[in-house]
């Protein structure tokens, strides 16, 4: 199948910020199964994070706030053309900067690299403190940063969403109308504090962190599909996705293709692999041919 | 996603040397030798640690001083809150018969459990070298003397046993002997020079890896060793000579906090 | 323990919109162990709300698409005058108005009932073809509903609020200076569409719906934390409790007293009775003489 | 928080009469007499059926077409996808020996299920009656012919059997007999008329009620019965005399889809 023009061999897409600091990790999770992998998001300094804990597990799944560790985009990028150094695969470079300049400078850089697609992080929760509130929040934010990358991108750019903005739909039509090739949609939702009741203590140091894997699932299906109902271009599915059927499900709510993150803490690795069986085992059963013949054919009731 | 955080008092706190602990936990892990557990103490973060020793009422961790994370833990007395989640990782195997461990500065803490788990299981011959700057950072001299069949001793000032390092004794002994398996753990300098002179015998090792952790549980990224991407807080920190052979970064290179790569 | 002036034999409360339908309903639960029990939210004309299924469930929790199915006010008061008849139980009169002035009648309707508490329903996220945004939503709407409600009624009155409000904080602020005696939080998450790949087609008739149980857990004690460090008015916090342990995570991270939803499905009514028993063990095993002493006491890292 | 829906095909479909169909689901529900359904349709809505019967490869439920859900189910073909979950409720009890069984019109299919279910589990004694307005209206004669020992018919015109009420030879049959339990299960006032005289005798007995169910997991009340909170859809739909006499609204009202009380 092809994602943006790009021949994938699956749909299954490693998500920003789940072990893609490094290109041997990049190039381990698509030796086992992924089709695409997603860079953790860089911006152009380095960045140590938040102290650990950095994440807590919950009854749903996950609550993190790794608060955008990365080694920055210059040395981000040698990774990146580590990564595509005699490996075939499609890589995601995930960017995040403070304002729409910081932006414009990093898809710059990344122009110069082997990066296949951009990815805008407009929606990271956990560094409000020091970056305000999420840019995917805020229409004109949206319009402003994806109108300034695009005027100088040459890569094709996916924009990062947030299932916190009121009206997602509004979100997504102004990315496509500041000509964003494609959308990611969602990153992890805003708020959430797992306690230590012992301690009388959150369990993340930094008290709270963005909310992932199978509790945000409704959540993604149903802003995907009403993302998918406005807009045009394609969708990289992601939110609580853990098994075949949930991809399967996410494509016929309209992604183009599906990220994998919070599952790889509870699958490990193998989840690519064993995702796509259960996808494929799945299509056959149902008389599905090709993973595109799954993406949108949801009928609403 | 079920939860194993664990969070309980400090049971004991006993020193060792000045800047070395062994804290006491009332729990049970059911740990094996060479994994570990991530210990948060709260206001602060949350950092990895080997485990000593676990029995029936307690699991064990030793301690160095070196840093904030590592200073403000040695300021809590008994009875402090802390929460520990694990254990984590690979272990040591214990199928091994004949076995030599060598052992190098305060990274002895897991040999010593290694120890007390293979003779447990049942061992034929069991040896090892246990090596340190001088007489007063050595560890465990007496338990390894209990343990093994052979116990030798390398101190780079030679203030007690084989003046040198542990692996000038391990050379010495291979010459002499051979073994199933041999256990190492130390700084990593040491350890590249160890499996250098295992290889050069042919005897299968396995080594006790540290890099920099942040989840322990193979999400964040930040352990993954270059270039076959080992997660090595699930895949190790043991590491068989087989999967080593493909971590080129061992002795050469490590990654900070950020992920940046620094020389070893 | 008291809650808003009101002695109550244990802070755990039936949520709106389970079962609390009829006076027997309300009667047995309380008969079963909880402290206060909430009607469904009355509108003033009878509801059938949405054609099943009204509820599917996922793995972290339900997603309900009730649409506020009610008798209506007149008789919806019947049930709460029959519920207080003989019968010692604190009631909370939850109603939900389409503007200010149904809300205002509504609060006039519950001034002549027995109903200890009024709570405005600001944030149904299952009506919006209906009702448009929900209030809960509109800082503007909060203040002008609150303020209006506060000013005929004679009950204490309860504002509930939603987590799909952007700045729940300035929520909470407005309702607490419109004059709201306490606050209800949070209501269910919106919206969530679980889909059943098999038939390609949304579960819930109305394909999506309001998401509740432990997965919007580590979001509500966020947002009552983020509430109670605003606000001196007490909050009746609920999202995801199913155990004793969650009932006290929630109240130390700041209600006041703690009510129950979607656990009843999970566990039965029993869930009142054994999470009273599981907190009292938490309590005694910790050395916390009342329920009390647990409200808020968290400390942030 | 488990799925327990299920999507698939209805399998078969058998007329049993115009405005009576029964639709067979080739799945295993490992259900009980007295149990029930929600079946989906898409787009249209969800209903609760009782179950007809079950064996190792399929479950049966039977439908009479009285409204705009049951309507589109009668325009559906074999093939056509529905959704199910379940099963749901308390089903009759099978323990007792000498048994006997009431019903009317249409709503004997879990009697049917009972009386096999009986039959399998061994039983001393077991009379049906079954009742309907007329002749053609009557279910499964046979079925219950072969199941029972006794089986006795009664229409209201008379065109087969006795005429009058099956409640009117329930009477005449306990006159005659006793037994451990009577199994009613018929329209609310047929059932209030059965334990009335059943009370009468003083024999233990089981009824099968009705109420508007909406979401069948004991969450949304619509089933709740006064005045006690009987959750019907959870602790019933079978329910027994202990339990029923505090239920104080059979016979006399019901709720309506918004929870409004209406005579019954
Ligand atoms: C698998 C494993 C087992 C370990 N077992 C032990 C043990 O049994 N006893 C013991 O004293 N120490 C052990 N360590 C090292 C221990 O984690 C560090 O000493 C501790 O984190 C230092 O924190 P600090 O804030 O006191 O010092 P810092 O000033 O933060 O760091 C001092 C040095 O400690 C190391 N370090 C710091 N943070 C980490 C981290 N998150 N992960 C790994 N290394 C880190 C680095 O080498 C750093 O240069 C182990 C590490 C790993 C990975
Ligand atoms: C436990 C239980 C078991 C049942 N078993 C069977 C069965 O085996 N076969 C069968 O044909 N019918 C059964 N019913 C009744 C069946 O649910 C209704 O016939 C069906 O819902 C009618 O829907 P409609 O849209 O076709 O008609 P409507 O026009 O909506 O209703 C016609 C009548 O059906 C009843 N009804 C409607 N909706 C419901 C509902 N959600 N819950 C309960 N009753 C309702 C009411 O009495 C109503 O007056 C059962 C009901 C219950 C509660
Ligand atoms: C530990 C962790 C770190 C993450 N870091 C990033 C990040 O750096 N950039 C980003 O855009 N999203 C980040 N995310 C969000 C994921 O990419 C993804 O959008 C979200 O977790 C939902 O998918 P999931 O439910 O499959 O995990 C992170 C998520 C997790 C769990
Ligand atoms: C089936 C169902 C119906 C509900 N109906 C209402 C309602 O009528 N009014 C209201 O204010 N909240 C309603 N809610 C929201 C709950 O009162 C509660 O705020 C929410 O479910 C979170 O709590 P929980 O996770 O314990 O379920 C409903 C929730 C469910 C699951
Ligand atoms: S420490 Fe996070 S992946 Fe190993
Ligand atoms: S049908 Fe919902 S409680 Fe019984």
């Amino acid at each position: 199948m092809q994602f943006l023009g790009k021949v994938i061999p699956s749909p299954l897409t490693l998500a920003s910020g789940i072990l893609g600091i490094s290109f041997s990790s990049l190039q381990r999770v698509i030796r086992d199964g992924a089709g695409m992998v997603t860079t953790k998001s860089l911006s152009l300094e380095p960045r140590i994070g938040h102290e650990g804990p950095i994440i807590a597990e919950f009854e749903g799944g996950l609550v993190n706030s790794v608060g955008l560790t990365n080694p920055g985009i210059d040395d981000g990028l040698l990774e990146v053309e580590k990564f595509h150094n005699e490996f075939a695969g499609v890589s995601i470079v995930s960017v995040f900067g403070a304002n729409s300049e910081e932006f414009v400078n990093l898809a710059r850089a990344v122009n110069h690299s082997k990066g296949d697609f951009l990815e805008l992080n407009l929606s990271c929760p956990n560094v409000e403190d020091e970056f305000k509130r999420p840019f995917a929040l805020v229409p004109e934010k949206i319009t402003e940063i994806v109108t300034a990358v695009k005027a100088v991108s040459n890569k094709p750019v996916l924009a990062k969403l947030s299932p916190n903005a009121n009206d997602i739909t509004l979100m997504a039509m102004l990315a496509e109308q500041a000509g964003a090739d494609g959308l990611t949609m969602i990153n992890t939702l805003g708020h959430g504090m797992v306690i230590d009741a012992i301690a009388r203590r959150p369990v993340l140091r930094n008290n709270f962190g963005g909310i992932s894997g199978p509790c945000i699932k409704p959540l993604a299906l149903k802003l995907i599909r009403d993302a998918y109902k406005q807009v045009k271009i394609p969708i990289l599915g992601t939110g609580g996705v853990s098994n075949g059927l949930d991809a399967v499900e996410m494509m016929m709510a309209g992604a183009s293709a599906v990220a994998i993150g919070s599952a790889v803490y509870e699958r490990g690795l193998d989840v690519f692999k064993i995702t796509r069986m259960e996808m494929e085992a799945f299509m056959s059963e149902h008389g599905y041919e090709d993973y595109t013949d799954l993406i949108g054919i949801l009928e609403e009731n | 996603m079920k939860r194993d955080r664990q969070t309980l008092p400090i049971a004991a706190i006993r020193e060792e040397n000045p800047s070395l602990r062994t804290f006491r936990f009332d729990t049970q892990l059911e740990a094996q030798a060479g994994q570990f557990v991530m210990l948060t103490l709260f206001g602060e973060g949350e950092k990895p640690f080997s485990i000593l020793d676990e029995n029936a009422d307690s699991v064990y961790i030793t301690v160095k001083n070196v840093g904030p994370f590592t200073n403000r833990l040695f300021e809590l007395q008994v009875g402090a809150l802390v929460s520990i989640r694990g254990p984590y990782g690979v272990a040591f195997s214990l199928e091994n018969k004949r076995v030599l461990m060598v052992g190098g500065g305060f990274a002895t803490p897991p040999l010593r459990f290694l120890a007390k788990s293979l003779r447990a299981r049942g061992i034929d011959y069991l040896v090892n070298v246990n090596g340190a700057r001088s007489q007063a950072d050595l560890l465990y001299v007496s338990d390894f003397e209990e343990l093994c069949d052979r116990s030798l001793i390398a101190t780079d000032d030679g203030s007690l046993g084989h003046r040198g390092t542990s692996v000038d004794v391990m050379q010495d002994i291979l010459e002499e002997e051979t073994f199933d398996c041999i256990y190492i753990s130390g700084p990593e300098r040491m350890m590249k020079a160890a499996v250098d002179v295992a290889r050069k015998y042919g005897i299968p090792f396995e080594v006790n890896l540290e890099r920099y952790m942040k989840c322990g549980v193979g999400i964040c990224g930040s352990c993954v060793m270059d270039p076959n991407g080992l997660i090595l807080c699930k895949e190790g920190p043991v590491v068989g000579h087989e999967t080593l052979a493909k971590v080129q970064e061992f002795g050469v290179s490590h990654r900070d906090k950020t992920g940046r790569i620094l020389e070893i």
